[in-house]
């Protein structure tokens, strides 16, 4: 328990996590600051790449190790399963609509890859090793609670929306693309590709990753201001909730396979993570009934900074003390 | 200059949907079209802004002159895709110079 | 394809002052509105380009749809943002879709 | 509020030749536009986006809000441009405010 | 003297300064190099978030010194005072109007951030060291300045232009607030926070200082072309006069308040400074009336190239033989 | 023979042809991955100041060669020449009209400055030095082939198209006065120069190439897509043979004028490959009705892959062979 206070001191006031409070005040404070949508998806591409890159080439590394497929196989079902108990939950707990409470399900069944990187940097911080191949897990697990959403819409309405792109375009996604490609050229050029660009992928990626946070709390900040009555209790106790629960889902498939506990960890931290950038695109396409301020709010503006600030530390405290540190 | 008649078609649009519009237009004889970025917005669904956004996120104007014996099939295209989101179709005349290009 | 009269009211005016134009037309009554990137222009007060800007700078351009009857108490509002400063306001008149969304 | 009858010129033409087009508008007497960013569009010569272009590609829009009576210098001077280019060139009847200003 | 004159040399040939020069040259010629303005707003907020870290980390390190209240009470001081004397001086000096010059002398008044950070380069060159809180009175001389000019106009006309949002823009302007922000987050992760992030915020500094200064000389080449004949010989004669006055007040400021010499430098530069980013904007807003082609050249196209190539190394020199060096 | 294989082998399996592959398959599979522009156009102008800047500061260091004039010659003269033989074999080879075949021998006279890029990477990697002012050879061979080109197209119809603005605009290129620009930078600055900013353009270079040329293969990609079947065999045959009948021009120059192999090999890069950035665009502006996208096919959807996964090892081999290695 002091363990995690400690961690959650250490982490509060780590630059990542200032620089998202400090995009958050601004926003709030409706400051003009803004970084221009350019930048920002530029650095989430350099995100993308240089994360998958790193997890190919520390595969690469270390080898393919046995739990490989079975963590994929994880990766999957809790993707497709964690949508239902969210939409569950919703339903109990909130006043949302069927349609709204599934695509607010799809992005907690999806998972926030930056998030992930949150979680990478806390693990590396405290020289906890984890499996390279989290990063691929993070990638099979963007998609299908998509279809499980869909699903539990369709199951309440006879006509189906019958839009046969949009599974391509779900699983064709950029950053499915660039995460699954980038991962692959990791992994075929290994520690020697590695070396060539560390001062690129490994060195600054701390500091690139502080700008977007920043962006990520201006983003956040202008919707909580723009929704700010939108949201009740329920979906905001919801979104506090079920990262917990989605968590624990994790922790138990995780130990199952056997992760180390770095990899346990990531593993909640995926399962606690809510979408905010794959899955609402497709939720425009395929619910475009369901409103986007709710599932933006919930996910970006309150359990994005949750998982930020107290889930991981909670999550890595957990990890450690049952996969045996 | 000769000039002759035709309808200028701006469809606002979510980004998400753009490739779908235009492939929509495009079966229904639409022969150009001009996709033009859109920084923001507000309206029923709320204020918007690209800013910061990394995400296929806002919305697109695409524009569109045609023949106006074309309009009504141009309309019922764009309406199709249109219909269940958010988004806005307006038509004004015009006038254009080489009509042989439309 | 049912389409009903409109006013299309394109107001293009420097940026620093795009919030208080949209905040002025909000409160006229408008509905919704549309803010499009402008790149560079030209008028009495020289050339410009949005090129290599840090700064608020440049102009952005605001396009709003409403019913015609609604115009006199949208320019009015529009006129006391853009009186003092530079820009442009201009109005065609338009066929919308949707008409229950303005 | 008091409104004089315009015109509104629009010209999507190859991003290259921007500045030919500006200063042929300049030389034929208009006294100021406004140049639009475009994405993206579709038409004779295929589709294209401007999405991770390097150099200086795909189109830009021009618009141009002049008197009724200047409507045929200007044409002339955009279609000297755009002759041998692709690009498109249409003209709304449009209302400005402030007429003393074009 | 000899010092200053081999100082000023040594300056002239920095990558930077050439950076600002091809920019320029660039422009001038009428080539069609460009910066996206994406890419530009992307690296000015590079260089805030790198400037405040660095100066708040630096603050951590040292300690609050017994003078940092003092220094900040002169830049706001400087920033308030200066633009009464800028706009006597332009009345004297030149013809422009009552509101053109109110809007010039606002400008001077404030500051110009890359000249800072151009002062701190060359400080860095020379072994000086200087307090880390210098980028706080930097932000918090970038306001005061407005506030002075409308009340210059105010003074001229009766009805007050009462625009209540104006000063809350003005506080909270993108730059401040990312500034001051970052100077905090610096501030609160100290030396151990600025070594996780040291290879993006202070390895490849200089370089985008460069880019930037590229882009900073084709904004100003254009300028020049554009405005070529609006500006008078007066007008140039106060845009190279004013920051030398200036740098004098900022000098006795920073003597008097016992600054070391690199601090006082920073001072004296601060001061010689002209704002073009946040300035402009506000002007916009507040003075619709005052040519912005009047104080954008005078800022950009003559005070920053002046400050740039020869002011920073005579402020130097005089602050180091003044200070004792 | 089995040097070239190995080489070639080592080269495909490289981060920066993987990218590039990478993009190349998110194109054609229509994923929605995309470079923003204002990134890709910031990535173009950070590899040109880089490159520019590192050749002059090797010039500054290793002393003016007395190749050097005779380098710059040999460009000049292989950028205006080479379009004639291109010219010819587009006559020859495909159903091309005179105006499509003389716009892609304009391509194929100039020079694409990543490719060259790829090539100095290879060097470097096989620790083979060149002559620093190779890049000033690149940019010298940029222009000239577009006045072949044009002449090729005014000998053919008696009116010819006097734009006067536009051998000014070729010329002052935003690629070449960057490039150029930048090398004077770096010889003006030296080695001191090149060290102060050494973290941004040296170390972090081959990772930015790699983002680079994932954007090229998404561009290239889409080209491919929207093209398809536009372009015979008989194209495609000529944008592999004509590399090939460049770099043995290039190599020939470059083995008369006594350069290094590294120079060697750089000069037959140069001169196999083919512009695709300034070019187009001076190709839109003279010779509008020239097909687009039968250029743009040829150079970045054929010949530019070529180069980077087959060509570069071959020249590379042939240089080290024929000029001693
Ligand atoms: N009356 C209008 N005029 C112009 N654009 C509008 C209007 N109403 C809506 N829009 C645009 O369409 C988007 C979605 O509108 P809505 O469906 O009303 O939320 C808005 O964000 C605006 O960009
Ligand atoms: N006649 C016009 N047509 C279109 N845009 C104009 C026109 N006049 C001015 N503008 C735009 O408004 C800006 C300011 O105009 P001005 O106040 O005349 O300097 C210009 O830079 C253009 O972007
Ligand atoms: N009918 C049209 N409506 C709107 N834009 C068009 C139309 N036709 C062409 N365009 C625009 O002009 C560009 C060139 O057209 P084209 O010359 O037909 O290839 C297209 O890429 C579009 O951006
Ligand atoms: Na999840
Ligand atoms: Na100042
Ligand atoms: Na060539």
């Amino acid at each position: 328990m002091a363990d995690i206070l400690t961690l959650a001191g250490d982490n509060l006031l780590s630059p990542i996590i200032l620089s998202f409070a400090l995009g958050l005040f601004a926003a709030l404070a409706r400051s003009d600051l803004t970084v221009p949508e350019a930048v920002a998806k530029g650095m989430s591409i350099y995100l993308l790449f240089a994360i998958g890159f790193k997890g190919g080439a520390a595969v690469a590394e270390n080898g393919i190790d046995a739990t490989l497929l079975l963590s994929l196989g994880a990766g999957v079902l809790l993707s497709f399963v964690l949508p239902f108990i969210a939409f569950a939950l919703l339903r109990a707990m909130t006043g949302l609509s069927r349609i709204d409470a599934a695509a607010v399900a799809a992005h907690y069944g999806s998972i926030s890859i930056v998030t992930f990187v949150a979680g990478t940097s806390v693990l590396e911080s405290q020289g906890i090793g984890s499996e390279g191949y989290m990063v691929a897990v993070a990638a099979v697990m963007e998609a299908p609670a998509i279809l499980s959403a869909l699903w539990l819409v369709a199951k309440g309405r006879p006509e189906a929306p019958a839009d046969d792109g949009l599974i391509r375009e779900i699983l064709l996604n950029g950053s499915i693309v660039l995460l699954v490609g980038s991962f692959f050229i990791g992994f075929a050029t290994g520690a020697e590709g590695l070396e060539k660009i560390s001062s690129f992928i490994v060195s600054p990626f701390q500091g690139v990753l502080c700008l977007f946070l920043l962006d990520m709390g201006l983003v956040a900040g202008r919707g909580l201001r723009n929704t700010r009555g939108a949201i009740g209790m329920g979906s905001v106790a919801f979104a506090i909730l079920m990262p917990l629960i989605g968590s624990v889902a994790g922790l138990m498939l995780g130990l199952a396979i056997g992760l180390s506990p770095g990899g346990v960890a990531l593993m909640m931290v995926l399962s606690a993570s809510a979408s905010y950038i794959a899955v609402p695109a497709a939720m425009r396409v395929a619910l475009p009934e369901a409103n986007p301020s709710v599932y933006l709010t919930l996910s970006l503006g309150v359990t994005f900074p949750f998982n930020l600030t107290l889930g991981i530390p909670i999550y890595v405290a957990i990890a450690t003390t049952l996969a045996g540190g | 200059m000769d000039m002759h008649t035709a309808k200028r078609v701006e469809i606002v649009i979510e980004a998400p949907l753009e490739s779908r519009l235009t492939t929509a237009l495009v079966d229904a004889g639409v022969t150009g079209y001009t996709v033009l970025p859109v920084q923001g917005g507000s309206g029923r669904s709320g204020q918007w802004t690209r800013e910061g956004q990394v995400g296929r996120s806002g919305m697109v104007a695409v524009v569109c002159l045609i023949r106006p014996e074309r309009l009504d099939g141009l309309l019922e295209a764009a309406f199709s895709v249109v219909e269940r989101h958010i988004g806005v179709v307006s038509v004004t005349d015009a006038q254009v110079l080489r009509a042989e290009r439309f």
